[in-house]
């Protein structure tokens, strides 16, 4: 066990190493950062100064270490945008993300999950054609569009849910939630399942044919010759089968959550990383986009790392072999 | 016995109801980047920032000059002027406001990292005469000082020397200073909270010295601004009741927000001028196919692209009524302004393609129109409706729509053939516009400092030397000359004034400010 | 009275180019303990009749007529759920493939308590007891430990014992053991194939051994079930139709049987190959092999009928055909 | 010809009428779109051609509606059929050539990682891997946003189509490769490959020949399903506004635009190009679903 996080945790290493070096290279190189400082009227002698005081001069891996090194601090330097630490920015923005992420996905879970075992065992009901047809057109609409008819039609007509915002937050230290208040939990709704509808109708279809795939097994069909009840084959047997290729899926998933969220939160300006994120790109802002991907990297080796450990939970075959023939 | 306990009750409640907080829940598309009162001159700093401190000179609901910080003001000499302060002033950490605090302002908004200089340009030093007297001494005579003062607010001078903030924060090194995120005003709200991009709370200081004044009956307990960049999203807020008040709404939702019911729109024209600018410095232009010439230095092209604009359609259609069509530089608040000049060239397509013939361009020419695309009032939209009716008439316009920041930094850089700008003039005086706008620019402070297009023209440097010099009538002249002049020669293409909607909620009463400034001090909630 | 009795069973797959049958007017029985061999070359319908049997046909497949009785019961038409109490309890099942068969991720404990809970009026503690005497009665060597490992951690001949056990554990009266021995190593085939035997002679059960290895048939059977294009064409006592077989195809498909130590090839080669489904002669369906063929062969179907000591579908042995039979020299 | 009229493909075609529908829909917008120049009623690309008094019409159908204009007109006074159908075209243009850029990277990658197995395999799919975890919307935006802020301003408008394609295009390859890579492996072992190897036949030659044409299917139907997402990410970005230059809007362009109108009354602005958008991807989806069932027997 120990060892198999340390070996996923050693193959973690190069992914955020290449990662920060293209937040290294845009940091450095896109956009000239001394010119941007600097503005348009300054004298060869500021240039040198600030060239040296920004360690430019420095061999190229000196500064990439030095980058680095400041990058394992959460030291990201100044929004150009904002005069304010891109850490401390980052880390205000990042419950509201991870909040709205987290939902999103639980939703995309709690209902894609039912929705695609459902249709992946009856698959000729009239109820399955209707939850086929609608996680169809849940793929064909784009995020954007969703979110701009739930407000139209929640918030405009009906006057029922808040279309923009976090609602009142309440502070648990340095984690900012809205989860506690009502007016948080209203302003939740809407973004979450505008981020959550696009994956939920990916985790159905997933499900779904997973689920088909398994029940063509021979471990099924034993199942039923051994006369077990139903309710033991589809949910005991073919649904913790499906449940392997499921769980990469939907970590990676929620990795796309994340991603998304950029698009929800500018529909639904919601105050969180994607925002920021967004505004930085309009603005150029280069250490907040640099400091945005690397962390982006990180959420995502974690997640890449906690499907594995669940991996190795659900499946007995990666315990001992080194194979996951599958 | 009962009816009396009811009595109380409904007693008790009316105090509370009397006492209940008052909050209006406030959005605009832009959040202020700062909170130092020196550093950026820009109308959405300056929105928040004037609820917060004072100046030593305030305006009225008319914009005109009343007394704030100073009570009375005099020219006791041509170059020096006087100012007697206000007495037992006190800035919301309750320090005492005095004639050191003033100086200490002005000092401050005097260096090179403020962006104020276009107010205090003319200002050589301020003195302090005693505790609650300053003299503030001019380089030349300014017979606008005053109008100038009134945007220039008053800090601490202990406030900020404690917290290491003595000078502007410079935005361009990105330095954080502790005025970005922090206030100390002597104003009518103090900052409560601010997490930018997301909310700024302000809460009334009930201290505030003009709350003693009748006329500043506003009730307002909190104002909770939020910026909300989507157009529709901030529509949607404001139609389901989650803001009160919206500053910037869509036209095109102007309609739909007057006949919701509850909601309503204030409409007021702004000082502010839209104008397209052209390049008539360079021998060659830089985005075009002309080569070796430049056809918007000849009079007859630029009048050519002038009557080829259908500004009425653009009225009618892009603004949807919401607009002041005009032929001159600035609108009528504006000191200065002579009707007579305000006399467009016809829209006359015909006419305009004969002048591009005469001016030998025949079969027109290419060129690239630089616009903002969130900075104006559809600055996108109308930009999109001149190159469409240029090209028209054979002047095959290229649009380079794009965000404020670039696009400034673009014609900053006179990195543009012919761009659309918007001018509003806060001092409420015709010099301002002419001297950034139209003077030379030759390094002297304050002087063409916003002439991207270089144009450059001796009689009307000399108008401008006038109006900064001279007073009264012969001060009036020099402008109405400079304004024929403006009209004669065409270095601009003027648009129209801008109007600016505001929409509330219903039982919100502001007054509608032709400087696009909300005042929460004349503000009512019901 | 028979155990199982299957009567003119008809099973039919609706494709796009029409309705294919794939089983056609199938009927036997099984006495109780009686081990009854299916032979056929692949696509003959012998696993088919062991999946329509305990009513596990995959879709689009359907039983279109005929009947399945178990114990005089009528099963074919039971609703699923009085079906599935009927599987496993009553009917085991054994399938070809060990590695395929088992659930990964249980362990064969699990596997076989679960089974065994299912159908036994026993707790999971007794289930579980039960579940190591299972593993150690099919020969599975420190069966206490094993039975907390997962299928991936016993070898094919291991897991194909589990899957033996999995489908005795509830004590059913008949076994349908479809191809028990294909997927393994041939040197181990013997030792499963004899657990099998001895199990079910144990325990009394009657076992429906479906192969295409005539070898184990005639070590394991007492009867046997020739199949051919969706029929049988011929079935009797095992030691007949081996020594002794009328139906031409039989015959030629007996040829030579080595001993099972030493075997090469299963089946003897025929000349020319089996029908496809979709193109089923009219008649015998044999007839274009055959090398005893006449005319009536390809108009008339013939039926199962007293043929030597077994029962064939051949017209050699219609009592009018008798002249023919003497000249094929089969008699 | 006949062969594919007799095909299981057309025969299961035939027998959805889901498919069929799609296939017309994906038909008439395809058509729509490459021929806009021929078919459009005016050419909204033409500034020379706009006329600002007509701006804001209504449908046809509408009290105000013109029947110059079938859906009605956007801000500018521009024929909406005809920025549909010319936006259409520049999503599809954006859209197929992602999804062509992807598939001959993924292809050609996956082939050789699965061909030539070892250390290759071993780095490419690692890469794979690696860009798997990141989300592709995301990879595309960080694409366009290095380029963005690499690239003056002008420079970045002229190629900003290239940008957009290659942002999308790259964010996709490594599914096909995996897929392919599997394929091949499989492939690989199989004896008329071992023969062609044993004959001397070069590997690239055996890939072309023998491996390719069996790996293609499996990739035609995630290239099909990826169209869809192509179509939609372009949209994304475009809404975003880091997309596709203005001056050749697409569909997602025309909705960003259309959005400001949501409430105002000029529904038709936005509701036409969401619908064509949905219609678009839903139809093309439909018939990657309906390629995927056909191509997979095991799924009937």
């Amino acid at each position: 066990m120990f060892s198999f996080i340390v070996s996923r945790l050693l193959q973690a290493l190069p992914v955020m190493l290449v990662v920060s070096f293209i937040s290294f290279a845009m940091f450095a190189y896109v956009g000239d950062p001394v010119a941007i400082m600097l503005g348009q009227d300054f004298t060869e002698a500021q240039r040198q100064a600030l060239v040296q005081e920004l360690g430019l001069d420095k061999p190229f891996f000196v500064q990439f270490l030095t980058f680095l090194g400041n990058a394992i601090q959460g030291e990201f330097g100044l929004s150009y945008r904002l005069s304010r630490p891109v850490a401390e920015l980052i880390a205000e923005r990042a419950p509201a993300t991870l909040e709205l992420a987290l939902c999103a996905a639980i939703i995309a879970m709690a209902v894609g999950v039912p929705m695609g075992v459902y249709t992946g065992l009856y698959r000729n009901s009239w109820l399955s054609r209707i939850f086929l047809t609608f996680s169809l057109i849940g793929v064909s609409l784009p995020t954007f569009l969703i979110g701009i008819l739930l407000i139209l039609v929640f918030s405009v007509w009906l006057g029922w849910l808040p279309s923009f915002g976090r609602g009142d937050v309440v502070r648990l230290g340095w984690w900012s939630t809205g989860l506690l208040t009502w007016s948080g939990i209203k302003a939740l709704i809407l973004p979450a399942i505008t981020l959550g509808l696009f994956q939920l109708t990916l985790i159905m279809r997933l499900v779904r044919s997973e689920m088909m795939e398994v029940l063509r097994t021979d471990y099924i069909k034993f199942a039923r010759a051994r006369g077990l009840p139903n309710r033991a084959v589809h949910f005991g047997h073919a649904l913790k089968n499906t449940l392997v290729p499921v769980i990469t899926i939907a970590g990676l998933q929620l990795g796309a959550i994340i991603a998304f969220a950029i698009v929800t939160e500018t529909v639904f300006q919601w105050p969180g990383m994607g925002l920021l994120f967004i505004q930085s790109v309009g603005a150029a802002d280069i250490p907040v986009m640099a400091a945005y991907l690397m962390m982006i990297a990180a959420v995502f080796v974690s997640i890449n790392l906690i499907v594995d450990l669940l991996y190795y939970a659900v499946d007995p075959r990666l315990r001992i072999g080194r194979g996951r023939g599958h | 016995m009962i009816r009396r306990l009811f009595l109380v009750a409904a007693a008790l409640l009316a105090v509370a109801g009397a006492a209940e907080a008052r909050t209006v829940r406030w959005a605009a598309s832009g959040d202020p980047n700062t909170m130092d009162p020196h550093s950026q001159n820009v109308g959405t700093v300056t929105m928040v920032l004037q609820q917060i401190y004072d100046a030593l000179i305030a305006r009225n609901q008319r914009l005109g000059l009343e007394p704030g910080l100073a009570l009375s003001w005099s020219q006791v000499e041509p170059t020096r002027w006087r100012f007697m302060l206000r007495q037992g002033v006190k800035f919301h950490e309750g320090e005492d406001f005095t004639a050191d605090d003033v100086v200490f302002s002005i000092t401050r908004s005097l260096q090179p990292t403020s962006n104020f200089g276009i107010f205090v340009d003319t200002i050589d030093h301020a003195e302090a005469v005693d505790r609650h007297t300053v003299d503030i001494v001019t380089k030349a005579p300014d017979p606008i000082l005053p109008n100038k003062l009134a945007s220039v607010y008053m800090m601490s001078r202990s406030w900020s020397e404690r917290h290491n903030a003595t000078r502007p924060q410079n935005t361009r090194q990105r330095e954080e200073m502790h005025t970005v995120r922090n206030t100390n005003g002597t104003g009518a709200y103090r900052l409560q909270s601010r997490e930018p991009d997301v909310r700024t709370v302000l809460v009334r200081n009930n201290d505030w010295w003009g709350w003693a004044d009748a006329s500043n009956n506003g009730n307002v307990t909190e104002v909770v601004f939020r910026p909300i960049a989507s157009d529709a999203t901030r529509v949607a807020a404001l139609l389901s009741g989650e803001i009160d008040f919206v500053m910037d709404p869509p036209l095109q939702d102007l309609n739909r927000l007057r006949q919701a019911g509850n909601t309503r729109v204030l409409e007021g024209p702004e000082v502010r001028t839209l104008f397209i600018a052209m390049d008539v410095g360079r021998d060659e232009l830089l985005y075009s196919d002309v080569r070796g010439r430049n056809p918007l230095r000849d009079v007859r092209v630029r009048r050519a692209l002038y009557q080829a604009i259908d500004i009425q359609a653009i009225h009618r259609t892009t603004m949807r009524g919401q607009s002041v069509v005009t032929g001159t530089l600035f609108p009528e608040q504006v000191n200065g302004y002579v009707r007579e000049e305000d006399v467009r060239l016809p829209y006359d397509q015909a006419r305009a393609r004969a002048q591009l013939a005469e001016a030998g361009y025949p079969n027109g020419f290419e060129i690239t129109l630089d616009c903002s695309n969130n900075r104006y009032i559809n600055d996108e939209q109308i930009c999109q409706a001149i190159a469409a009716m240029w090209t028209r008439v054979g002047v095959r316009t290229r649009l380079n729509a794009m965000p404020l920041a670039p696009f400034f930094a673009k014609i900053q850089r006179d990195d543009s053939s012919i761009y659309m700008l918007g001018w509003g003039v806060p001092t409420l005086d015709a010099l301002y516009s002419f001297q950034s706008l139209l003077a030379t620019r030759n390094g002297a402070q304050g002087d063409g400092i916003w002439n991207f297009g270089r144009y450059s023209n001796p009689q009307m440097d000399v108008l401008v030397q006038r109006m900064k010099t001279e007073t009264g009538e012969a001060r009036q002249a020099a402008i109405r000359d400079a304004l024929r002049l403006y009209r004669e020669d065409v270095p601009h293409i003027p648009v129209h004034h801008q109007m600016i909607p505001w929409a509330m909620r219903s039982n919100i009463s502001m007054p509608h400010m032709a400087n696009n400034q909300p005042y929460f001090r004349w503000t009512t909630v019901n | 009275m028979s155990l199982l009795q299957v009567q003119n069973l008809r099973v039919e797959f609706p494709t796009r180019r029409g309705t294919l049958v794939a089983l056609d007017d199938v009927s036997f029985e099984i006495a109780p303990g009686e081990v009854l061999g299916v032979v056929g070359e692949s696509g003959a319908g012998k696993s088919m009749t062991g999946a329509a049997i305990i009513g596990l046909l995959e879709p689009p497949g359907r039983i279109a007529g005929g009947q399945v009785r178990l114990e005089g019961r009528r099963i074919d038409n039971l609703p699923y759920e009085e079906l599935r109490r009927i599987r496993g309890r009553q009917i085991g099942a054994i399938f070809q493939d060990p590695l395929t068969t088992l659930n990964p991720l249980y362990t064969v404990g699990d596997q076989l308590a679960e089974t065994m809970t299912t159908h036994l009026p026993i707790g999971p503690a007794e289930a579980k007891k039960r579940a190591v005497e299972w593993l150690e009665l099919v020969g599975i060597p420190a069966a206490a430990q094993r039975v907390d490992s997962y299928p991936h951690e016993f070898s094919g001949g291991m897991r194909q014992r589990v899957v033996i056990a999995l489908a005795l554990c509830a004590e059913p009266k008949l076994v349908v053991a479809d191809e028990p021995t294909t997927a393994l190593d041939v040197s181990i085939q013997a030792q499963v194939i004899a657990l099998l035997k001895n199990l079910a002679r144990e325990k009394g059960t009657a076992m429906m051994l479906v192969t295409h290895d005539m070898g184990v048939i005639a070590e394991t059977a007492d009867r046997v079930a020739v199949m051919y294009a969706g029929r049988i064409i011929e079935i009797g006592a095992v030691r007949e139709v081996v020594k002794n077989a009328a139906h031409p195809y039989s015959a030629g498909l007996m040829g030579s049987i080595p001993p099972i130590s030493h075997r090469v090839e299963r089946l003897q080669a025929i000349e020319g190959a089996m029908p496809r489904l979709s193109a089923i002669p009219p008649g015998c369906p044999y007839n274009p092999r055959c090398p005893f063929v006449f005319d009536r062969c390809r108009v008339e179907r013939p039926e199962l009928m007293p043929a030597k000591a077994n029962r064939a579908a051949c017209w050699l042995y219609a009592p009018e055909e008798a002249h023919r039979l003497q000249e094929s020299g089969l008699a | 010809m006949k062969a594919f009229f007799d095909s299981d493909l057309w025969w299961s075609f035939t027998r959805s009428p889901v498919t069929m529908i799609s296939a017309l829909v994906a038909f008439i917008c395809i058509a729509g779109a490459v021929l806009a120049p021929v078919l459009a009623p005016h050419n909204p690309f033409d500034l020379a051609s706009l006329q600002l008094m007509d701006a804001f019409k209504p449908p046809a159908w509408g009290e105000e509606g013109d029947a110059t204009y079938p859906l009605g007109t956007d801000d500018q006074g521009r024929d909406m059929l005809s920025a549909i159908m010319y936006g259409a075209r520049v999503s599809l243009l954006v859209g197929f050539c992602a999804v062509i850029f992807s598939t001959t990277l993924g292809v050609v990658l996956g082939l050789l990682a699965g061909y030539l197995g070892g250390r290759t395999d071993a780095v490419l799919m690692r890469i794979a891997d690696i860009q798997l975890t990141f989300p592709s919307i995301l990879v595309a935006l960080l694409v366009d946003g290095v380029v963005r802020a690499a690239l003056p301003r002008e420079v970045h408008d002229q190629i900003a189509l290239f940008v957009v394609i290659f942002a999308i295009g790259i964010s996709n390859w490594p599914q096909f490769a995996r897929t392919v890579r599997g394929s091949t492996l499989v492939e690989r072992n199989k004896e008329y490959v071992q023969a062609a190897r044993v004959i001397g036949l070069r590997p690239l030659a055996i890939m072309r020949s023998h491996v390719l044409p069996n790996v293609m299917s499996p990739v035609l139907v995630i290239a099909t399903l990826n169209l869809g997402f192509a179509i939609l990410a372009e949209a994304t970005l475009s809404f975003l506004g880091v997309g596709v230059p203005p001056t050749q809007p697409s569909l997602g362009t025309l909705i960003r635009i259309g959005n400001d109108f949501l409430f105002s009354g000029e529904w038709w602005i936005t509701i036409f190009p969401g619908v064509a958008l949905i219609l678009m991807v839903l139809s093309v989806n439909l018939l990657g679903d309906w390629l995927r069932d056909a191509l997979n027997p095991k799924l009937r």
